[in-house]
């Protein structure tokens, strides 16, 4: 046990490659153990991931060496710079780690019966596993070279992936929207990582954070970074392949999607606060973060209201939910050199960024398994061709409900907790941020009730005569996030204590971070 | 003057990149569009390449090489990983361009257009 | 008028490339190479390799290397995902 | 379908590009190259062959299960030989010093031996096999789908 805890970080990121690796052979043989073997290979990941958060809320950040001669030689003998690649795991990449590895199972499980009756299943397993293990890999390494390759693993098995239904066009266009923008994005981070490369002759976040020096060159790489990353999750003004992609994408894939997302901001949070956390100018690029993150929420969510494709209208309120996180990190990285502010309002701002991250984490993917859901026996994804799917669907009518409420931020559910930390916190900062908040937040209940009311109320439509409860996979994937939203309903002081706190901790803590690698000189 | 001398390879990968950029903004051939992410690549390639050479440096192999020193070899295995990693971002993108025209009958980004935005 | 604002965007990026190229350490002279002077040093002793690019691909960056393995493996399945057979054919049994 | 002078040059020419580029995955830990890098040369054999003739008469030779079969081992190798280090650590080369490729060269400039480079050898060849396998099964299912026919199972 002790063994598999210390190599927890790489079993992590091996274990979903191995099974892609093995998927095609399996195929071949048999459906069943091909399916057997994801999931559980998933599953075993999700314990593995729990595992290793026990060991880092007790021993702190969990260092691992590839190729040294033991895992806590960060530094070879009688150097004073790392040479290897290193994971560094920390409270903030394993927070992250917990959530892909939820939500990845819960789509693998929806998968089995979503996808049934298409083809070239095999393939699709192998590139969802491959998909994990780039979201892994991006959270859990500590390298930015390597995290420019996990990046694209992640974005080319999620372009491909988009285009899974070849029948149609549009999900090809999707597809390609997503690998030219993520091409692009990754050539960025990968001109970034050569400009810091030039100057101090090192690839390892933490060795870079404690030499850097904020020069014009650096400034040049972080407006790089940023800009690639903030593309990649969507940010307006780069927001406009956003909803093309993530609409044409089978439902389990879109909910995944949302968490590669969710990955890249871990990105860009990792590049201000760790690698630039001890010079960067932070209420100059903490504003443009809030600036942008206000015009992302506000945008997204104006934006939703005229859709009509019920995948679209959930892609725009994505974009809308991921503007809150940018302005609640950007707070706290606004005041991140004030020590006071820090500790009156900053850190619960960063905390309520967050735990809007593990909230939208389980409530969009949901919704997007509900809109796949519809779109399974219904065949289309347009809200005004659909109606009276209450009467057939209760579970899924059910699940949208809470997933609906959530999102909307109505008390108690876990997207009003949320909420409402961020509200309190950003409102010492700047009023006007709340009450943007709160404006997008009354709009998005709006949108959403009125696309409640076309898809599940009303008299039964005879084209939908046929219709029928979805598959129980199907509902397993929904119920395990619904479970994840009760959960969180329920007990939400002990999530903010447990997982969210520690996740801002780890992001402020600078030191610490740094510590774990240069610190181990023997 | 002499800046722009000592630092030539850097400063062509970036007109490359301007390039590529120009390409990936204006035109609306997507065969040309995949030409502009492949020079772009390129681009970067090049300039992390040239950040590892030093002034009469032998290639960073033992196997019968001049006495002298060496150039930077992890520049070499950035640049090694990167272009087998645009290979595959190429490949799915031909591939991706290629079922399009088959649906559409047509490169021209405008017209193949279905999703706007 | 978005083709003007498309160019000056451009220009601007251009410049700014170009003018962040001129500030790099002077061609063909790195500084500082802590981390490669000891990868050069050390390589055949630790690696038993005579070619140093090698023993970095593969030994001391050999994860990235396993990635972009599985970045060709990943592009592989995807062209083959997306030119497979559309007709259903029986799927594997 | 090309002329029968390009038909019989090519079918000369592969041995020769099939030679070279397994002596390049071969000698990756001692000269410039590598698994990429032969895999590549082999398949541009590949590409020669597939100009020279014409995609069809390759579908019964390389079919999608073979190439796939063979582009999944090579991974799996790979990924098993980063495993193979786990008694101490991932990615550690636990090759140097034992009887198989664990010979260490003299420090400094030298012929080189090719019994040397730990695991890195069969890494290379562990690549290269994927890399053949893999990207001549792009080409050709490219080159199949253009004619509007598809790779056998």
């Amino acid at each position: 046990m002790a063994a598999l805890i210390t190599h927890s970080p790489i079993l992590i990121i091996a274990i979903p490659l191995v099974a892609a690796f093995l998927t095609p052979l399996i195929g071949m043989a048999s459906r069943k153990a091909r399916n057997t073997l994801v999931i559980v290979s998933l599953a075993f990941v999700v314990f593995l991931v729990f595992a290793l958060a026990r060991d880092i809320s007790i021993n702190g950040i969990h260092v691992y060496t590839l190729g040294a001669t033991s895992p806590g030689q960060t530094i070879p003998t009688g150097f004073m710079v790392p040479v290897r690649i290193i994971l560094e795991v920390d409270g903030m990449s394993v927070f992250f780690g917990i959530i892909w590895a939820i939500v990845s199972l819960a789509a693998a499980i929806y998968s089995l019966s979503h996808i049934a009756s298409e083809t070239g299943q095999t393939r699709f397993y192998t590139l969802l596993l491959l998909m994990v293990t780039g979201g892994f890999g991006m959270m859990f390494t500590g390298d930015l070279f390597n995290l420019f390759v996990f990046l694209e693993i992640a974005s080319i098995s999620g372009g491909a992936l988009i285009a899974y239904r070849t029948k149609y066009a549009d999900t090809l266009e999707g597809g390609f929207k997503y690998i030219v923008v993520s091409a692009i994005a990754g050539l960025m981070v990968l001109f970034a990582t050569g400009i810091l490369y030039a100057q101090y002759d090192s690839l390892n976040i933490a060795t870079l954070a404690q030499v850097i020096q904020y020069t014009t060159l650096d400034k040049i790489a972080l407006a790089l970074l940023l800009i690639a990353f903030a593309m990649k999750t969507g940010m307006v003004p780069l927001h406009l392949w956003f909803p093309d992609a993530y609409s044409v994408a089978p439902a389990s894939i879109t909910g995944m999607l949302v968490i590669t997302s969710h990955a890249c901001m871990y990105a860009a949070f990792r590049v201000c606060f760790t690698l630039y956390g001890g010079v960067i100018d932070a209420p100059v690029v903490g504003w443009i973060i809030i600036t942008f993150g206000l015009l992302t929420m506000f945008v997204g969510v104006t934006m939703a209201v005229f859709q009509k494709d019920v995948m679209r209208f959930m892609s725009y309120h994505a974009i809308s939910q991921l503007g809150y996180m940018w302005v609640g990190v950007g707070v706290g990285l606004a005041v991140l050199g004030n020590t006071e502010l820090l500790a009156t309002y900053g850190r619960d701002a960063m905390s309520g960024g967050i735990f809007h991250i593990l909230n939208h984490a389980m409530y969009k993917p949901l919704l997007f398994f509900t809109g796949g859901a519809l779109f399974h026996y219904t065949g289309t994804r347009d809200l005004t061709k659909m109606g009276g799917l209450a009467h057939k669907m209760k579970w899924t009518t059910i699940l949208y409900i809470i997933g609906t409420l959530s999102i909307s931020g109505i008390p108690p559910l876990n997207g009003f907790s949320s909420k409402i930390l961020i509200y309190e916190s950003v409102y010492q900062f700047h009023p006007i941020l709340t009450v943007t908040g709160i404006i997008v937040s009354i709009l998005t209940l709006a949108s959403f009730t009125k696309a409640f009311h076309s898809a599940f109320m009303g008299a039964e439509l005879p084209e939908y005569k046929k219709v029928k409860e979805v598959p129980k996979s199907m509902i397993i994937g929904m119920v395990i996030l619904a479970a994840g939203i009760v959960f969180i309903t329920l007990f939400p002081s002990l999530i903010v204590n447990w997982a969210i706190h520690p996740a801002a901790d780890a992001l402020i803590d600078q030191g610490a971070y740094i510590n774990a690698v240069m610190g181990a000189v023997p | 003057m002499e800046h722009i001398a000592h630092n030539f390879p850097f400063i062509a990968s970036a007109l490359l990149m301007g390039i590529a950029f120009y390409i990936i903004l204006f035109k609306k051939n997507l065969i040309k569009l995949i030409m502009g992410i492949g020079m772009l690549s390129s681009g970067v390639n090049l300039f992390i390449v040239a950040l590892g050479y030093r002034t009469g440096g032998n290639a960073p192999i033992y196997t019968d090489v001049p006495e002298g020193i060496m150039v930077l070899s992890v520049p070499q295995a950035l640049t090694l990983t990167s272009i087998v990693i645009n290979v595959a971002v190429l490949a799915l993108m031909l591939t991706m361009v290629i079922h399009t025209y088959r649906h559409t009958g047509t490169l021209d980004s405008e017209k193949s257009r279905r999703l706007k935005g | 008028m978005r083709t003007v604002t498309g160019l000056i965007l451009l220009l601007v990026l251009v410049a700014f490339l170009v003018s962040g190229m001129l500030l790099i350490h002077p061609f063909g002279n790195p500084s500082p190479t802590d981390m490669d002077d000891y990868i050069i040093e050390n390589a055949q002793n630790q690696t038993g390799s005579n070619s140093v690019v090698a023993s970095v691909v593969f030994d001391y960056r050999g994860f990235d290397t396993l990635g972009e393995a599985t970045i060709l493996f990943t592009a592989v399945t995807g062209v083959l995902l997306l030119l497979r057979t559309v007709k259903h054919k029986k799927e594997n049994p | 379908m090309l002329s029968k002078i390009v038909r019989t040059v090519a079918n000369q020419l592969i041995v020769f590009i099939l030679i070279f580029g397994l002596y390049v995955i071969a000698h990756g830990h001692l000269t410039p190259g590598g698994g990429f890098q032969g895999g590549a040369v082999v398949v541009s054999g590949v590409v020669m062959l597939l100009v020279a003739f014409s995609s069809k008469d390759f579908k019964k030779s390389l079919r999608e299960r073979l190439l796939t079969i063979m582009e999944s081992t090579g991974a799996l190798i790979f990924a098993i030989l980063g495993f193979g280090g786990l008694g101490t650590v991932f990615f550690y080369n636990f090759l140097v010093g034992s009887p198989i490729f664990g010979r260490i060269p003299p420090t400094g400039p030298g012929p080189g031996d090719f019994w040397t480079g730990g695991f890195i050898p069969l890494m290379n060849f562990a690549v290269g096999l994927k890399v053949i396998a893999g990207l001549s099964a792009v080409i050709l299912a490219i080159a199949l789908f253009a004619r509007g026919e598809e790779m056998e199972e």
